[in-house]
């Protein structure tokens, strides 16, 4: 039971990483990322190619240290986060959304299909993970790894508030609520959404590596867009423009996920399962409905909210 | 606000707290638990139907011919959504709340890879699926032995269909197969034994799953002026592509794989447009244990009994019960060891069914060795945790689907040294 | 303004905004009747626009009541409001750019059932560079023939009251007179007219009657000629010149 | 190459007909409604309602089914249209007047198409399931373009229906004031233009429009729980690259993905399809960001 609990609060963790990611992206600074899920796998196989052990028929597989995995996974997101933020960027709204989850699309389909250093379908095993020979159960490492998540985790929450109140994270604020504030930063204004979207991504990369150091296999499969959906419900959920809100969103919006299907094996026999299941899913969407409908702001939403229409 | 967040984070622990408190921490104690993970929505969802009935039909005889250990069992079967973290997820929760030994599960290769990776092996319990047959998963040791398949590898079926298109003298192939481990194995496999026993690959055509027309594919496929097409994939996606294929123009010399030999997939396209084509399947040669199987689940169910993993997920939980029952405790280590007891050259022959079952039982009981025969037939695991069984020729005729013939054991020994030296 | 018989538009006590519980508009009282035009002034955040839109049924009145020729309609939903008589022309993105002069005129009669063709000769007549104008969109044209253009369209709908949110805002000063010269006209055909206007000193010396507001309240009312006098509003709400 | 094309041209028409749906809620209801897709297959299932009591008929001509099966597609077309109309009611118009954001309405639309989609597998099942059992031979059209006559049919039909509602638009005075509303909703309001009955209708003829679309995918040829959703990327691909809120732009759009689709595989690996309606997006968004047919906001 705790060990469940201790594995349940890792993925929460690991997805509440994502979804701060995505905060400082849309919450912050108004961009529509679409494609999170797509930073994430090139976090999840950057580490998976470095640290793996090494296989003849894969040309990554380097079996390199852990750390240098994830340190290198953050470099390579960032970089590709500058990347696609240098010719999305300037796209509006609902169009930088659609690019970016066309990204997010190809990004898998590569990783599906350049079998020589993905490993294809196959996916990639024996992914490095953080002192693992030191514990002999399972429930000893993931408890050494929530450890290491809450730590991890801390620090990016404590670090992100500190960037949020430094005149940087002010003029994020700036623009987003203010479209003359943008216009007249002109490039500056681009300058400082860029460095807002790699930031975002740099921390949705760490998540991906994380998250495979932590189950130890990687395959495309693991990258389909319904995670993207997932991370901006949590977000939306939990209430954008606030970190401690996507915290929040990730326990709640996993925990129903999670929760549901105990609550269906528990309550409709094994020869009903399949409809169980579909009801499971009905009620993932009906609670998804209930919470906005009842906190359409999220459960904790943003407080300075309503600033926003009184000059109007 | 603060206030409203903190409760919501207070009462959300306490949801999930309160659904998983309900689980009784109980282990070795009646009723016994069995786990299983399947993808019940999602876009595996149509086959997995019949396999998830498959199962409850195994537990209701192992239940009817006296459980495990005089217990009767519990399954408990959760829905992976064919989603990776969610089916980790319901594995996590079957071995640390409800404390399974072992548990069956699941098709799509990209869930069952890292629950091996991350539940299976560190947690040192027993897994058994019907259908993951990605080759690397047995073979590279990840799973520590803990895991088990009763489907023959990709490697078997086709190295099989290979024989078979030589023999029916089948040139210029081209191969549509769907972009997963699944498909791109069988394309290596069936590749590599073509070049051995005759025939030639003109062209490779991937397509990637639920897409809502295939006509691209098959225009491109066609495109190559192929005499004849061998068509690797799933019902759905086949019949979209079967009959984009025929209505083209393409020729009616088609070979499938196992997973079309359902119903399904022949009312699907249309008898009479298939009445050329032939396919292959693992295992199943007859006998009065497959038999048994068949008609017990028909009386069930209503329904026949083809269609991809109905039978391996039958023999799946059947092994499962019958080794747990041999094994000296309900721990993970020693089912593994056990699950290579159940078919010992020199023991009593034990078939399916609920009758079958309580004889294995007794003999289990009586300390006498047995030879189980499934509904695939022989069951017997090879050094990594794989079948290598017979292997069958199918056709259509008359709207049904027959057997055309077989190919016995030996003879597939003798096909992987050909193919192999 | 003191006739015996109600006023056509009169706005009693008025409490509005854009938030519940933050009011813009705090208890403003006007009165405008037929053939007059009326004009508010105040500086920036006064709460002027706030007003007319309002009275148009885009935002929520709080306190207060709006009657029309005796009739209540404070409650009422905007396109409500408009059948009861009342035409409003918005500051900015008065007229859909997307559609084209005769489309839009088209819409300006929305809820007129029955053919449009008598109206639209008519506005076409009133309005007779729209005329040349009919098939372009209205995003070709300038900025005299869009304000023009989202004046027809208002009158389209045949209103008792005309509102009009600063109509001469980025015109030439010909254009202006133009504009001011077409609002005379239609007061004199009977229609009760209430502007906006920041160019204060030109909007008075057209207009009857004038009311000052300041942060959403009633400040000085009069006779325009009376507001154009008044040595408080000249300095403090007309500007230098 | 000329039988990529003709491909190419009928995958578009069905895209284009769904995104039509797509891109009036974007350009009206101002959110990208992923519940949309679900409408598709609703259609397509209630269709298949009335094909199960009146058969899909003998086949008539060269086409592989009767007047039924029409009949049974107008059907689908009216209930979905109201189908759609109560998801807003239920959903989407509380969500509206409590003042919730664009993105909550996305996300409120993501919940309600898992609900929609999975009503229908407990109601139908996963099973795979066929208007008609028959199946055609294509006849050659062109040297080397080979289509169904039921496709051409459907290929005519949502033609036609496109047709239909462009003349609705531009001429019909409720046409008009759906798209003074797509523009601006305040102005529209302030022009006696009621905003629910133009939502109203607005819905009606998006999920007609979609219930066809349904439809016609099924019947080439059969239909699951996620044939609207294996849709759904298209559908956004094609609305956007035509530009939200416009006619022309989602059919224009509708047809560039379906092209791009199919004409694409005879560069890349079909591997790569999947990511073919956004590479067209992007490029046509770098050059052009508001889209084919947009206005620069």
């Amino acid at each position: 039971m705790i060990s469940y609990l201790v594995f349940f609060a890792c993925i929460v963790l690991i997805l509440s990483l994502l979804t701060l990611g995505l905060n400082l992206q849309w919450g912050f600074t108004g961009l529509f990322n679409a494609g999170v899920v797509g930073f994430y796998a090139i976090g999840a196989y950057t580490h998976a190619i470095l640290t793996a052990s090494p296989q003849p028929q894969y040309l990554g597989n380097f079996g390199l240290p852990w750390l240098v995995g994830v340190l290198a996974a953050m470099a390579a997101t960032a970089l590709a986060g500058w990347l696609i933020g240098l010719v999305t960027i300037r796209l509006r709204g609902d169009y930088l959304a659609i690019a970016t989850f066309g990204v997010a699309v190809s990004i898998q389909l590569v990783t599906l299909n350049w079998e020589p250093l993905t490993g294809g379908s196959q996916g990639l095993t024996r992914i490095g993970k953080p002192f693992a020979q030191l514990f002999e159960t399972p429930f000893g490492f993931n408890l050494w790894f929530l450890g290491l998540m809450i730590v991890i985790l801390g620090t990016t929450y404590w670090a992100l508030d500190r960037v949020l109140l430094s005149p940087w994270g002010r003029v994020l604020k700036a623009i987003r609520e203010d479209e003359t504030a943008a216009v007249a930063l002109g490039k500056s204004a681009r300058r400082f959404r860029l460095e807002a979207f790699v930031l975002g991504s740099t921390l949705m990369g760490l998540a991906g590596a994380l998250y495979v150091s932590f189950i130890g296999f990687v395959s495309p499969f693991d990258f389909l867009p319904i995670v993207t959906f997932q991370v901006w419900a949590m977000l939306i959920v939990g209430g954008s423009g606030n970190n401690r809100g996507a915290v929040l969103g990730a326990l709640v919006v996993w925990g129903i996920w999670a929760g549901s299907g105990v609550a269906v094996t528990k309550l409709v026999p094994p020869s009903r399962a399949a409809q169980g299941a579909a009801i499971q899913v009905i009620l993932i969407g009906l609670l998804l409905v209930l919470v906005l409908l009842f906190r359409p702001r999220g459960l904790i939403g943003e407080a300075a909210v309503v600033s926003r229409h009184v000059n109007d | 606000m603060e206030r409203r967040g903190r409760s919501a984070v207070v009462s959300a622990v306490a949801l999930v707290a309160g659904v998983l408190a309900a689980a009784p921490a109980a282990a070795q104690t009646c009723p016994v638990k069995i786990g299983g993970v399947l993808p019940l929505t999602g876009s595996m969802a149509p086959i997995t139907k019949k396999i998830a009935q498959a199962a409850e039909l195994a537990i209701e005889h192992v239940n009817a011919g006296g459980g495990v250990k005089g217990c009767p069992v519990q399954f408990i079967l959760r829905d992976d959504q064919g989603q990776p973290t969610v089916g980790v997820d319901a594995a996590k929760y079957l071995v640390e709340v409800e404390r399974v030994p072992a548990f069956t599960g699941t098709i799509s290769s990209g869930v069952t890879g890292p629950i091996i990776a991350s539940v299976t092996a560190p947690s040192k319990v027993v897994q058994i699926t019907c259908c993951s047959t990605a080759s690397p998963f047995t073979l590279d040791g990840r799973s520590g032995g803990y895991f088990f398949r009763t489907i023959p590898t990709s490697k078997t079926q086709a190295y099989a269909t290979a024989s078979e298109t030589a023999r029916r003298g089948m040139k210029k192939t081209v191969v549509v197969y769907i972009n997963t481990d699944f498909g791109t194995d069988m394309l290596r496999f069936y590749k590599a034994a073509v070049a051995k026993l005759g025939g030639e690959v003109i062209a490779e055509v991937p397509y990637n799953d639920n897409q809502p027309s295939y006509r691209a594919e098959v225009t491109k496929a066609l495109a190559a002026k192929p005499e004849s097409l061998l068509l690797i994939g799933f019902p759905k996606d086949a019949v979209t592509i079967v009959r984009e294929w025929l209505s083209l123009g393409g020729t009616k010399s088609i070979a499938l794989n196992n997973s079309m030999r359902t119903m399904d997939f022949v009312n699907g396209v249309g008898a009479k447009f298939v009445e050329d084509v032939f396919g292959m399947d693992n295992a199943q040669v007859a006998g009065p244990h497959v038999d048994a199987f068949n008609k017990a689940f028909e009386e069930k169910f209503q329904a026949d009994t083809k269609g991809p993993g109905v039978h391996t997920q039958y023999d799946a939980l059947m092994v499962m019960a019958l080794a747990m029952n041999i094994s000296k405790d309900l721990t993970g280590p020693s089912i593994k060891d056990a699950v290579r007891r159940v078919h010992v050259p020199n023991g009593t022959p034990v078939g399916t069914g609920p009758a079958e079952f309580k004889k294995a039982v007794e003999l289990i009981k009586a300390g006498k060795p047995i030879k189980y025969f499934g509904a695939t037939g022989p069951i017997e695991f090879d050094a990594n945790g794989d079948v290598t069984g017979p292997a069958l020729v199918w056709k259509i005729k008359d709207g049904q689907i027959v057997t055309d013939r077989s190919i016995t054991i030996e003879d597939m020994q003798t096909l992987f040294k050909r193919v192999e030296n | 303004m003191s006739h015996g018989v109600a006023p056509h538009l009169q706005v009693t006590d008025l409490v509005a905004g854009y938030v519940r519980g933050l009011p813009v508009v705090h208890g403003v009282s006007i009165e405008v009747d037929r053939r007059e035009i009326v004009t508010l002034i105040g500086p920036n955040g006064a709460g002027k626009s706030t007003l007319l839109k309002a009275i148009a049924g885009l935002i929520a009145s709080e306190k207060g009541r709006i009657r029309l020729g005796g009739r209540d309609v404070t409650a009422l939903p905007a396109h409500r409001v408009v059948s009861s008589g009342i035409g409003f022309v918005p500051q900015t993105g008065n007229v859909f750019t997307t559609l084209t002069v005769h489309e839009n005129l088209k819409v300006g009669a929305h809820l007129v059932r029955g053919s449009l063709n008598e109206r639209l000769e008519r506005a076409y007549a009133l309005f007779p560079p729209l005329a040349a104008r009919r098939p372009l969109r209205a995003r070709a044209l300038s900025g005299g023939e869009r304000q023009m253009l989202a004046i027809a369209r208002a009158v389209m709908a045949d209103p008792t009251l005309l509102m009009l949110d600063e109509p001469t805002a980025g015109l030439a000063p010909r254009v202006v007179e133009e504009v001011f010269r077409q609002l005379r006209g239609l007061a004199e055909a009977g229609i009760a007219v209430l502007m906006v206007e920041q160019n204060a000193r030109a909007a008075l010396g057209v207009s009857d009657r004038g009311y000052v507001l300041t942060e959403g309240k009633n400040r000085f009312a009069g006779p325009a000629r009376a507001l154009l006098d008044d040595s408080r509003v000249a300095a403090a709400f007309l500007g230098g010149r | 190459m000329i039988q990529a094309l003709a491909d190419g041209i009928l995958t578009g028409a069905i895209i284009a007909l769904g995104a039509i749906g797509v891109t009036f809620t974007l350009g009206i209801m101002r959110f990208a409604n992923f519940a949309h897709s679900e409408l598709l297959t609703w259609g397509a299932y209630i269709a298949l309602v009335v094909v199960a009591f009146a058969g899909p008929g003998t086949p008539t001509g060269p086409l592989s089914f009767g007047w039924q099966l029409l009949a049974a597609a107008l059907v689908a077309a009216v209930l979905t249209g109201f189908a759609a109309w109560a998801v807003d009611v239920l959903v989407f118009r509380r969500l509206r007047r409590r003042g919730a954001l664009p993105l909550t309405m996305v996300f409120a639309a993501f919940g309600a198409a898992l609900v929609m989609r999975h009503l229908i597998v407990l109601i139908w099942g996963h099973e795979s399931r066929y208007y008609t059992r028959e199946l055609q031979l294509a006849v050659e059209l062109l040297p080397g373009a080979r289509m169904l006559p039921d496709q051409i049919f459907i290929l005519g039909l949502a033609l036609a229906a496109m047709i239909v509602l462009h003349a609705f638009l531009a001429w019909s005075r409720t046409g008009i004031a759906m798209r003074a509303m797509a523009e601006s909703p305040a102005l529209a309001q302030v022009c006696g233009v009621e905003v629910d009955a133009v939502v109203r209708l607005t819905w009606i003829i998006s999920g007609a429009l979609a219930a066809f679309a349904g439809v016609f995918t099924g019947l080439t040829p059969q239909l699951h729980p996620e044939i609207g959703f294996n849709l759904l990327l298209s559908l956004f691909a094609a609305a956007i690259l035509g530009g939200t809120g416009s006619l022309a732009g989602a059919v224009v759009g509708g047809f560039l993905v379906g092209l791009g689709e199919n004409l694409s595989l005879l560069v890349i690996s079909p591997g790569y399809k999947g990511a073919m309606p956004f590479l067209l997006l992007l490029v046509i968004l770098i050059v052009r960001p508001q889209g084919i047919f947009g206005d620069k906001a």
